[in-house]
């Protein structure tokens, strides 16, 4: 009898999947009372592709051309996961070179995918000119994109077997201007937003996720970090140049979104040194950037299964991957960070906060819906 | 009470509305408070829409031209689709472009609403954006660049001045049986989309 | 004074505010852009907008109350425009000699309850929390700004503004006289204009567009003028009580501007609060001051 | 000691593996029979310290009649990741649910039943994840022809008028390549002859 009462005082609204504070294309139905939330559940497919099924349908060469679109933000980290699952597949070994500028890539990559990260963050707290600077500063970033593959958002860079094209010249003195002035901006944004007394406020206390069901339940990325575990896929298992590239883990004991705001904000700084560091280790590397790979209708897979994951902007992602002989992928599959704050996480978290915290929480869970449905 | 939807629904499929066609003075004058005034949809269907916060933000600033964003689709004069629909999305989209007060316009973004684009062969997503809903204006390309989505805005703009073919609200409304069909031939009898009231019965 | 005075002076005034008050929400705007390092808008944006409002469709349909929301709103702000001191040479023939202090504060809660009124026909829930949140900002914004109000009256010894004006005129103007009433008041101005931190009412990454959800065409173009007289005549109120109100155009343009710009430059580098914090906030800090400026009197 | 390595004796004597695939030194796959697995993955839980559910991942084997199940386990250290293998019939066949292990499971269930139609028993709701109002093959069974079903609900706009075949131009243009080489070469004998006549 108490629950129907309950049910029956609460409104029910959906909160997207048009609306300003979403993040992507996807909706939470949430059960309301006044303005603190009952009950959240998570609605996604507004953006399923099948990318899977085409994924199997196509050669491998192919699929490579799709692959990137699983995850707009930050496109490359399936370019890498893809390239990585059909080197261990195929057995190609990459130059040092190569991993070289895929690690800077991916760096790049990384600081983009935080900087609109911030922007969500501030315009989720009303504060409308961090956004404004901070995408503008985005831009920088693929403005070097577009000079180093040809695209700005979509960069199809990282090949299996190496990467597509050579540096061009001059790049890695803009790459470290670059650094500079964004080592620049940083401070600006802490004065702006980091220290801004209505985020702290706001963010402070909000959306605290329980510790002991962290390492259990597979949270990644700053939500972990943001509770005080030291991990990084970086630094556990490391994947390409990183295990000679020096940087630190992050780490707040809060487990608030605050904390996570101030865990990436330090990964950005961390990033524009990997970056640095990367400026002064590329000119001596040595090895072709791309390997001989067989032709296209005659790239086969042996019939065996891999699974390789890497560090993203938002957590681990992942990649499952099974070839049975043919040119063709057997089964891919993608396994991104969102898909488990998105539901076991967010639903969670929201229940109890208030109306005004949904937006807050969702940005700093960094929910990205394309890689939950693929 | 009906709900607003459903009036606009019955105001689309029975009554014709009135259109501002003829030409004077007033009407040119109405037409530059259009063109000059044009709040978009925050509505990202879409990858396209990654390129939506450059466009509105301090390198690209669309707000020069007059271009804003709206929370709700009742302010809205432009929805942009931004990249391919899925059923799941083109079920809301048709449902917010109804809700729009007209005059109302679309804008398509990039070669996925065109022809499929590189979903071509997926299962889930449609192929020809303007068979369910009409389009006004398209940006090609995948995705299209911050420019390219500014160059598009202001052929729209144009497009209002000069008041050239009939917008495509009216051909909406002209042709809704026409659409009517196309979108129940992929999604079924219920248009509009239907929620499943889950933890109601489930008892979680 | 004839009727006809009366009526031609306060068109002339209604035509000014509606004319500044476009004018000033343009500048925010494009000041507001220039601070986030964009060209921004055109200064007649937000009179393009209106207008291009104006004449569009609607896409509902709520019944006659639904309709009258917006009316109700501009009536009050019409009215509270209209009952307040405009220049200080336009003593006589205005109809602002029948205005009174208390007049004004009940017509300035009209429009939230104008809205009210319209929003719970519509049924919108993110409508309907808008304007729960708004009712709910209005008590923590009243008391400070009331408090301030009962100082200046208990100084000049009267409701009525244009012998508040008179006492500023005679002793020098209260904002130096009294800066903590002043300082109190201007926060729950802030908060009255709509602006960052207090912008809680409509804030679109959390209850949409609030009471405005579900207005569309020329009911929305409708409320952005009234919106634009609206915040004309809260400018002119605090000019009126802390600044002495002003003797010619030029002098009023310059004191109601300066007092729209500290709005504008506070509402850029803020972010928004919750409701109960913007209302524990008004509670505490500036309600604590005016409550100071009280004793101190 | 590398944790996988040390992970192999101890798991190969307790349990009937059927393979344990050291993949990499951070990677490896057990495969197991199904009747087991619920104690194999008990086991890894409680003891080997494999506590985080990463994924769950199926795979068609639509020639030898199974599905292959993965469930790729993370190590608390989080330096190695196990995948745990079984294979179950392609159609009718249940798998006992994690959800009472791992909250997470609960939508990588929902998936996987979507996408290829596996029943999980004692899942508390299989609604539909991804797909809305979708009364076809589940699309990720091999199957299910994606091709097929767009070529039967959509209809593609016709190419520009200019619009060529790519295949048919490719092979145009090497008959064309060719004839000329021929040719030319043909003409370059012509005048080899002619030169040695001089």
């Amino acid at each position: 009898m108490q629950t129907n009462k309950t049910i029956n005082e609460t409104i029910k609204i959906f909160h997207g999947p048009q609306h300003p504070g979403i993040t992507g294309n996807m909706s939470v139905e949430l059960d309301l009372a006044g303005e603190t939330i009952q009950r959240a559940k998570t609605h996604v497919g507004y953006l399923h592709r099948g990318f899977e099924k085409l994924v199997e349908r196509r050669t491998v060469i192919q699929a490579f051309t799709i692959v990137c679109r699983i995850c707009v933000p930050e496109p490359d980290i399936n370019e890498q996961n893809f390239a990585a699952a059909v080197e261990d597949l195929a057995g190609i070994e990459i130059s040092e070179r190569a991993a070289a500028i895929r690690t800077m890539v991916l760096e790049m990559a990384r600081i983009g995918a935080l900087m609109l990260w911030m922007g969500g963050q501030a315009s989720s707290v009303g504060l409308d000119i961090v956004p404004q600077w901070c995408i503008a500063d985005r831009d920088l970033i693929l403005d070097l994109f577009e000079e180093l593959t040809g695209g700005r958002v979509y960069h199809m860079y990282i090949f299996p077997g190496g990467v597509r094209r050579e540096l061009p010249e001059g790049f890695l003195e803009k790459l470290s201007n670059l650094c500079d002035h964004l080592e620049k901006r940083m401070e600006r944004y802490d004065k702006i937003f980091f220290e801004n007394a209505t985020f702290q406020k706001r963010a402070i206390g909000v959306g605290i996720v329980d510790k002991n069901e962290v390492i259990p339940n597979g949270y990644s990325g700053q939500v972990l970090r943001g509770c005080g575990f030291k991990h990084d896929v970086r630094k556990d298992t490391p994947y390409l140049l990183y295990d000679r590239l020096d940087f630190e883990i992050p780490v707040r004991n809060e487990g608030d979104v605050y904390a996570r705001a101030l865990v990436r904000r330090e990964e950005i700084r961390q990033s524009i040194g990997l970056l640095r560091q990367l400026v002064l280790i590329i000119p001596d590397t040595t090895g072709e950037i791309m390997q001989k790979i067989p032709k296209h209708r005659k790239f086969k897979l042996p019939k065996k299964e891999t699974w390789v994951k890497l560090e993203s902007g938002r957590g681990e992602m992942g990649y499952y991957m099974a070839g049975d002989g043919s040119e063709k992928i057997r089964r891919m599959q993608v396994r991104g960070p969102s898909l488990i704050h998105a539901y076991a996480l967010l639903e969670r978290l929201l229940v109890g906060s208030e109306l005004a915290d949904v937006a807050m929480i969702m940005n700093s869970l960094g929910i990205c819906p394309p890689e939950i449905e693929r | 009470m009906k709900e607003g939807f459903l009036i606009e629904q019955e105001r689309l499929e029975h009554e014709a509305a009135a259109s501002l066609k003829s030409s004077g003075l007033i009407n040119d004058i109405i037409r530059y408070f259009r063109k000059k005034s044009i709040f978009v949809l925050a509505y990202g269907t879409g990858c396209g829409a990654i390129e939506m916060p450059p466009t509105f933000t301090s390198r690209y600033d669309a707000e020069r031209f007059g271009i804003r964003g709206a929370a709700t689709p009742r302010q809205a004069d432009v929805i942009v689709v931004s990249g391919y629909l899925s059923f799941k999305t083109l079920r809301r989209i048709i449902h917010t472009y109804e809700q729009m007060a007209s005059p109302k316009y679309v804008i398509a973004l990039g070669s996925c609403t065109i022809n499929g684009g590189m979903y071509w062969d997926s299962y889930n997503t449609i192929k020809q954006l303007d068979k369910y809903i009409p389009v006004d204006m398209y940006a090609n390309g995948c995705m299209p660049r911050p420019e390219a989505l500014l160059e598009a805005f202001i052929a729209l703009q144009k497009k209002i001045e000069n008041d050239e073919e009939p917008s495509g609200w009216e051909r909406y409304l002209e042709n809704i049986e026409w659409y009517r069909q196309n979108q129940r031939a992929v999604l079924g009898e219920d248009i509009k989309p239907a929620y499943e009231a889950d933890w109601y019965t489930e008892g979680r | 004074m004839t009727i006809l005075t009366i009526m031609g002076q306060g068109m002339a005034v209604l035509l000014f505010a509606y004319v500044a008050g476009m004018l000033y929400y343009g500048l925010y705007r494009n000041i507001t852009a220039r601070f986030q390092k964009r060209i921004g808008p055109p200064v007649l944006q937000t009179f393009y907008d209106s207008m291009k409002l104006l004449f569009k469709d609607e896409a509902t349909a709520f019944g006659w109350m639904f309709y009258l929301g917006p009316v109700i709103m501009a009536t009050g702000s019409v009215l509270t425009l209209l009952l307040l001191p405009f220049l200080r040479v336009w003593h006589e023939g205005s109809l602002s000699v029948y205005g009174d202090l208390f007049v004004i504060l009940y017509l300035m809660v009209m429009g939230p309850l104008g809205n009210a009124l319209a929003v719970g026909v519509s049924g919108n829930p993110f409508g309907v929390m808008g304007v729960t949140r708004g009712l709910t900002r209005l008590m923590g914004l009243e008391l400070p700004f009331y408090i301030a109000v009962i100082g200046v009256m208990s100084v000049a010894q009267s409701s009525d503004i244009w012998h508040i004006i008179a006492w500023q005129q005679i002793h020098g103007i209260n904002m130096i006289h009294y800066p903590l009433l002043f300082i109190a008041a201007l926060f729950s101005f802030v908060g009255f204009m709509g602006s960052s931190p207090f912008d809680v009412v409509a804030a679109p990454q959390e209850v949409y567009s609030g009471p405005r959800s579900e207005f569309s065409g020329k009911f929305l173009g409708l409320l952005m003028s009234q919106n634009a007289i609206f915040g004309f005549a809260k400018l002119l109120l605090m000019v009126d009580l802390f600044w002495g109100g002003a003797d010619s155009i030029v002098e009023l343009i310059l004191k109601t501007f300066t007092l729209f710009l500290v709005t504008i430059v506070i509402g850029v580098v803020y972010g928004r609060f919750k409701v109960h914090q913007a209302v524990d906030f008004l509670v505490k800090f500036p309600t604590l001051l005016g409550v100071v400026g009280l004793l101190l009197l | 000691m590398n944790i996988l390595a040390s992970l192999q004796p101890q798991l190969c004597d307790k349990f009937e593996t059927q393979a344990f695939d050291l993949k990499r030194d951070d990677l490896a796959q057990v495969i197991v029979e199904k009747k087991i697995w619920r104690a194999v993955m008990d086991y890894l839980k409680e003891e080997a310290g494999f506590v985080t559910l990463l994924t769950i991942t199926c795979t068609d084997w639509i020639e030898e009649e199974r599905f292959e199940l993965n469930y790729i386990f993370a190590h608390e250290t989080k330096r190695c990741d196990l995948m745990l293998s079984f294979s179950i019939a392609r159609d009718g066949e249940s798998v006992q649910t994690l959800t009472d292990r791992w909250p997470q499971a609960e939508v990588m269930e929902r998936d996987l039943h979507e996408m290829f139609g596996i029943v999980f028993e004692g899942h508390p709701n299989l609604a539909s994840f991804a797909l809305e109002n979708w009364h076809h093959t589940p699309p990720l069974r091999r199957e299910f022809d994606t091709l097929a079903f767009v070529n039967e609900h959509f209809e593609f706009r016709k190419g520009r008028e200019e619009n060529v075949d790519v295949k048919a131009e490719a092979k145009r243009l090497r008959a064309l390549k060719k004839a000329k080489a021929q040719a030319e070469a043909e003409a370059k004998k012509e005048k080899g002859a002619d030169d040695a006549d001089e």
